[in-house]
């Protein structure tokens, strides 16, 4: 496949994953398809030619944020329990 | 598609902003915050991109190979490191706040107006 | 406002605002073709000046050394804030749990989970400090490291207790070693100066391109910065178990 | 090396801190604190005297630029840069003084985030970079999100904190791309050479935009209408030190970042449509002004009533730089001045009444206050300072606005800026009599409802430590006199001056050559009969609401038609978010309107 038009395909699915972030309205589906987009735009960075910022994007994007965002929903969780 | 990734950027903007403005949840509404913050990452890459270039990176290669622009890719990496820390923040404002005020509904947070 | 009045603002704004982007594209050259005599200078630069064979590296760490300082020091001022954030207030229960924590093993997992996260730490490990390590050769560095370096402690985590985990991570210590990962990219800066350059100048020998030793002070710098960055995610995860775990462990 | 210590010295010392967090007692750790605020401040006053000739330009690394293209980060240090680097600095300093016998139990994370978010504010008003500019930005962002919601267990701050680090969050996004924008064109960071490529043509609709993009990231920060919502929820709610800071400095930082970002790039490139941008921006001013000032006087809790005259005085700010002259701009430079002291000043008394009695309702402190002369005397002085009365350093500012009004032909701005003064010092004079005399009626009809602000100290105080009444005194003092230090005006010109020559500015950066400046040095005549008739006025007003009920029903009648401006400042996330980008839509349209 031509390469501009796979980083059109990957563009446009960052678009639709993006909005599919927001229209997701329970947070904890939220983050695993954050998790995804994080992952999805890595992708799209070694593709355009950035592998530094590629590399901490999965780790930081596809890892580190949906982690913490499960956590403080775990917490909110037990802070709902305790009431 | 010349202007695609433009227009993905711009997209993400005010779909996070609306995700921002429409939330009735505000772990959901910092993850919208997330999407703004990601548009940023989308038009910062399209500008930093020159059309059949290899990526900065000489260890194999002859340091004269045209590569795309380094100093944006430097300004993303910044970038990526300011979302999880403003992240990290929000997020621990939001679990206090429903701590505190036993919801995180938005539309039930009634401390602050006028 | 009401939902569906501010949705409806909100629409007729966000159009606007698009027609704005609209606009501001208009000027803008199709993708692949914007130009930077700045990004090629530095593209041209950082073989034969800085024996740096990753550009971004050299971006980083010693072109636009500055920015980087200011932003591991967001990094460090955002941890210290998730800990202020999150601390326990006088009037809440719970107290200290540090010895509440003490002494209970009980299992977060199944076995076969905590054997495959044991065998997992040691390469992870091993890779995040590779990372952080060959940054101004190859795709890495600092930041990325230490991320990785941070998940290490995740898959601790997994195959241990909670608190076997907090005693591999003892809270303090690695609020001290945070906070000296950061001082350190001061220190190296000032060394700059202490020598008869300028602040954060590269004043240290550089060795053959596409070594370890290659490029003088990107090296260390990029240690603090690994240490800065592993140490302060695992805080702020930790933070973030605290009061989970002790729910478990009790 | 000097340059750069503004920005490590607190730096390096907040690490310190957090790293002996555990090891040093409070006392020590505060100590270490104040001696490294004010070794700061020292290094800022001489940089604001070495600048004064043209700026130092300091180059990271030495990466000095080549064949006119900057490679590195600079710092460039002009006197106004440096000066309000220093007002931070001093200002840091009161509320660490402020803070030693404050909080009951302050934490030496406090000391460590206050002196990073000195830090940040020293590196973003010295800075020469575009993109260093936004790594400062978030790093003040980030230690105020933490500072503002300090008092964890009151739900009030961390709605107010968590408002705050939305906007503000967003804010730096649009920041963010205004600077991908302008580097597509310009394919610089450094501003000095981002207004010489820009000098080469015509704006067109992408430089418009990224300059929007990038100004109305900084006026969110700034706070003016309609990105203020914010202010108001996070200085009513974070603790009495932080409040000094957010309303004496922060927000002026947004307001010095517009006019750098405007005169070291755009000036020349836009300078044919001056007129246009100047009356957009002056328009927001007077908006600000004048929306800021009418829900100033509607509250009843001090600190939010405090935080509205912020935005009010901030709008008159916001005129002055508009009229994008030399003399606007020293007029705001001096008003910041005049301004953060007084407002830090009553900011503080309203802590010391929280401390003692654990409220800042001027319901409930009525008559309260009666026993406390010494407190009164600095409130009431720091009241009437802030109409601009004569001599003090908001009159010495505005003079110099009106001045430069006059001379772009706004001339009516003068009666804008005195009404907001009148009407700002009418509020907090008004909620004096009640606290501290015990004059007038004990409530109102029609005023904003009840606040609840959980104490930041343990208890009901008894007496009122000397730390936390010495800065306040001291602060009002210098608020009421400073226009008498002699040539303050001519040496605000002259910064100014150098401030507002783009070609100067770019030619010291990326040549390291000197260029004359031309500076109208000679300051205009002190308007007595202003100053005075906007604090006769102020008093009527105050005197008028409290003594009249005649008076006070007309005027419940005549504001009812305007209930909905009281309605929209919700405290809902998602409103202020929506009135962001409806500002932001506002603002780029016409812009790109008027530019083309």
């Amino acid at each position: 496949m031509n390469l501009t038009v796979f980083q059109d395909l990957i563009l446009l699915f960052v678009a639709g994953l993006g909005t599919a972030v927001v229209f997701t309205r329970d947070p904890t589906s939220q983050a695993i398809v954050i998790s995804f987009f994080g992952l999805l735009l890595g992708v799209m960075f070694f593709i355009f030619q950035a592998p530094d910022v590629a590399l901490s994007q999965i780790a930081v994007g596809a890892v580190a944020l949906p982690l913490m965002i499960l956590l403080a929903l775990a917490r909110v969780k037990k802070q709902e329990q305790e009431k | 598609m010349t202007h695609l990734p433009y227009a993905v950027a711009a997209w993400l903007f005010i779909i996070g902003l609306y995700g921002v403005a429409s939330s009735r949840n505000l772990i959901h509404l910092v993850n919208c915050v997330g999407i703004v913050q990601s548009s940023s990452y989308v038009l910062l890459l399209a500008i930093g991109y020159r059309t059949g270039r290899v990526a900065p990176v000489f260890s194999d290669i002859s340091p004269k190979t045209p590569a795309v622009d380094p100093i944006v890719q430097a300004l993303m990496l910044t970038d990526v490191v300011v979302e999880v820390t403003v992240m990290a923040l929000l997020l621990g404002l939001a679990v206090q706040i429903h701590k505190r005020h036993g919801t995180l509904n938005p539309d039930r947070l009634t401390k602050l107006s006028g | 406002m009401k939902r569906r009045a501010r949705k409806l603002f909100f629409f007729i704004s966000a159009v606007a605002l698009g027609l704005l982007f609209a606009l501001a594209y208009h000027g803008l050259p199709a993708i692949g073709l914007v130009e930077s005599r700045y990004g090629d200078l530095v593209n041209a630069i950082t073989v034969p000046e800085r024996h740096i064979t990753d550009a971004v590296t050299a971006v980083n760490f010693d072109v636009r050394g500055f920015d980087t300082l200011g932003e591991e020091f967001i990094l460090f001022t955002s941890v210290m804030g998730v800990v202020l954030l999150m601390r326990r207030q006088k009037d809440e229960p719970g107290g200290n749990h540090e010895d509440k924590a003490r002494g209970r093993v009980i299992p977060p997992a199944s076995d076969a989970v905590r054997v495959t996260a044991l065998l997992l730490v040691a390469p992870t490990i091993v890779f995040g400090l590779y990372i952080v390590a060959h940054g101004q050769v190859s795709p890495g560095g600092g930041f990325q490291g230490g991320v990785i370096l941070s998940t290490a402690s995740l898959l601790l985590y997994l195959c241990a207790s909670y608190s076997q985990f907090r005693r591999a991570a003892p809270k303090r210590l690695i609020e001290a070693a945070e906070a000296f990962g950061a001082t350190l990219y001061i220190l190296i800066g000032a060394g700059g100066v202490l020598l008869g350059g300028l602040f954060l100048e590269n004043v240290l020998p550089l060795g053959k391109a596409g070594t370890l030793a290659s490029s003088g002070t990107v090296f260390f710098i990029n240690l603090g910065v690994g240490l800065e960055v592993s140490g302060g995610l695992v805080l702020v995860l930790l933070i973030y178990l605290e009061e989970l775990v002790e729910e478990k462990e009790q | 090396m000097l340059p750069v210590c503004p920005v490590i010295l607190p730096l390096f010392t907040a690490a310190l801190l957090a790293a002996l967090t555990k090891l040093i007692s409070q006392r020590l750790s505060q100590a270490i604190a104040i001696a490294a605020t004010v070794a700061t401040l020292g290094c800022n006053l001489w940089l604001m005297n070495a600048s004064a000739a043209a700026p130092i330009v300091y180059w990271f690394g030495n990466w000095r630029p080549r064949d006119g293209i900057a490679l590195g980060i600079c710092f460039a240090v002009d006197p106004i840069g440096a000066g309000l680097a220093a007002f931070a600095t001093f200002l840091t300093l009161a509320a660490f003084i402020f803070s030693a016998k404050y909080f009951d139990a302050v934490g030496n994370h406090f000391h460590a985030l206050l002196l990073a978010f000195l830090a940040a504010m020293c590196g973003f008003s010295l800075t020469g970079d575009l993109f260093n500019m936004f790594v400062f930005f978030e790093l003040m962002s980030a230690a105020a999100f933490a500072l503002c919601a300090y008092k964890t267990e009151d739900p009030g701050s961390l709605q107010g904190g968590f408002n705050f680090a939305v906007m503000n969050a967003i804010a730096a996004y649009f920041v963010l791309t205004g600077i991908a924008l302008l580097y597509a064109r310009t394919g610089a960071l450094n501003m000095a050479q981002m207004s010489r490529v820009l000098d080469s043509r015509l704006p067109d609709s992408l430089v418009i935009a990224g300059f929007v993009f990038i100004v109305c990231g900084y006026l969110v920060k700034a706070a003016v209408v309609p990105f203020h919502f914010w202010l108001a929820d996070a200085h009513a709610v974070a603790p009495t030190p932080v409040c000094i800071l957010f309303s004496g400095v922060m927000i002026q930082m947004g307001l010095l970042a517009f006019a750098r970002t405007y005169f070291a790039i755009f000036h020349h490139s836009f300078a044919a449509h001056l007129e246009a941008l100047t009356n957009l921006f002056v328009t927001a001013g007077v908006i600000t002004a004048v929306v800021g000032s009418f829900m100033c006087y509607l509250q009843r809790n001090i600190k939010r009533l405090l935080a509205f005259s912020t935005i009010a005085h901030l709008g008159i700010m916001m005129m002055g730089i508009s009229l994008f002259s030399a003399e606007g701009l020293a007029g705001a430079a001096i008003y910041t001045l005049g301004h953060g002291v007084v407002k830090a000043s009553l900011f503080l008394v309203a802590g010391i009444l929280l401390h003692r009695f654990k409220t800042v309702d001027e319901w409930d402190l009525y008559a309260k206050g009666r026993g406390h002369p010494c407190t009164a005397v600095v409130y009431f002085v720091s009241g009437i300072a802030l109409a601009g009365i004569p001599y003090s350093g908001l009159a010495s500012g505005v003079d110099l606005i009106h001045a430069a009004a006059k001379a772009t032909g706004f001339d009516g701005l003068r009666w804008i800026s005195m009404g907001a003064g009148a009407v700002t010092s009418a509020a907090v004079l008004r909620a004096g009599v009640r606290i501290f005399l015990g004059w007038g009626p004990k409530t109102d009809r029609g005023a904003a409802p009840k606040q609840e602000e959980s104490p930041e100290t343990d208890e009901g105080h008894s007496h009122t430590p000397f730390t936390m009444f010495l800065p306040a005194a001291v602060l009002a003092a210098i608020g009421i006199v400073l226009g008498l230090v002699p040539k303050l005006q001519v040496a605000a010109l002259h910064a100014a001056a150098q401030f507002t020559d783009t070609a100067a500015y770019a030619s010291r950066v990326l040549d390291g050559r000197i260029l004359p400046i031309a500076s109208i040095a000679h300051a205009p005549p002190a308007d007595l009969a202003g100053g005075f008739a906007a604090v006769l006025i102020a008093i009527a007003i105050a005197a008028a609401h409290l003594f009249s009920p005649t008076i006070r029903a007309l005027s419940n009648i005549a504001i009812k038609p305007l209930h909905w401006l009281h309605k929209i400042h919700s405290g809902h996330i998602g409103d202020y978010v929506t009135f962001l980008t409806f500002g932001m839509a506002c603002f780029g349209l016409i812009c790109v309107y008027c530019l083309q």
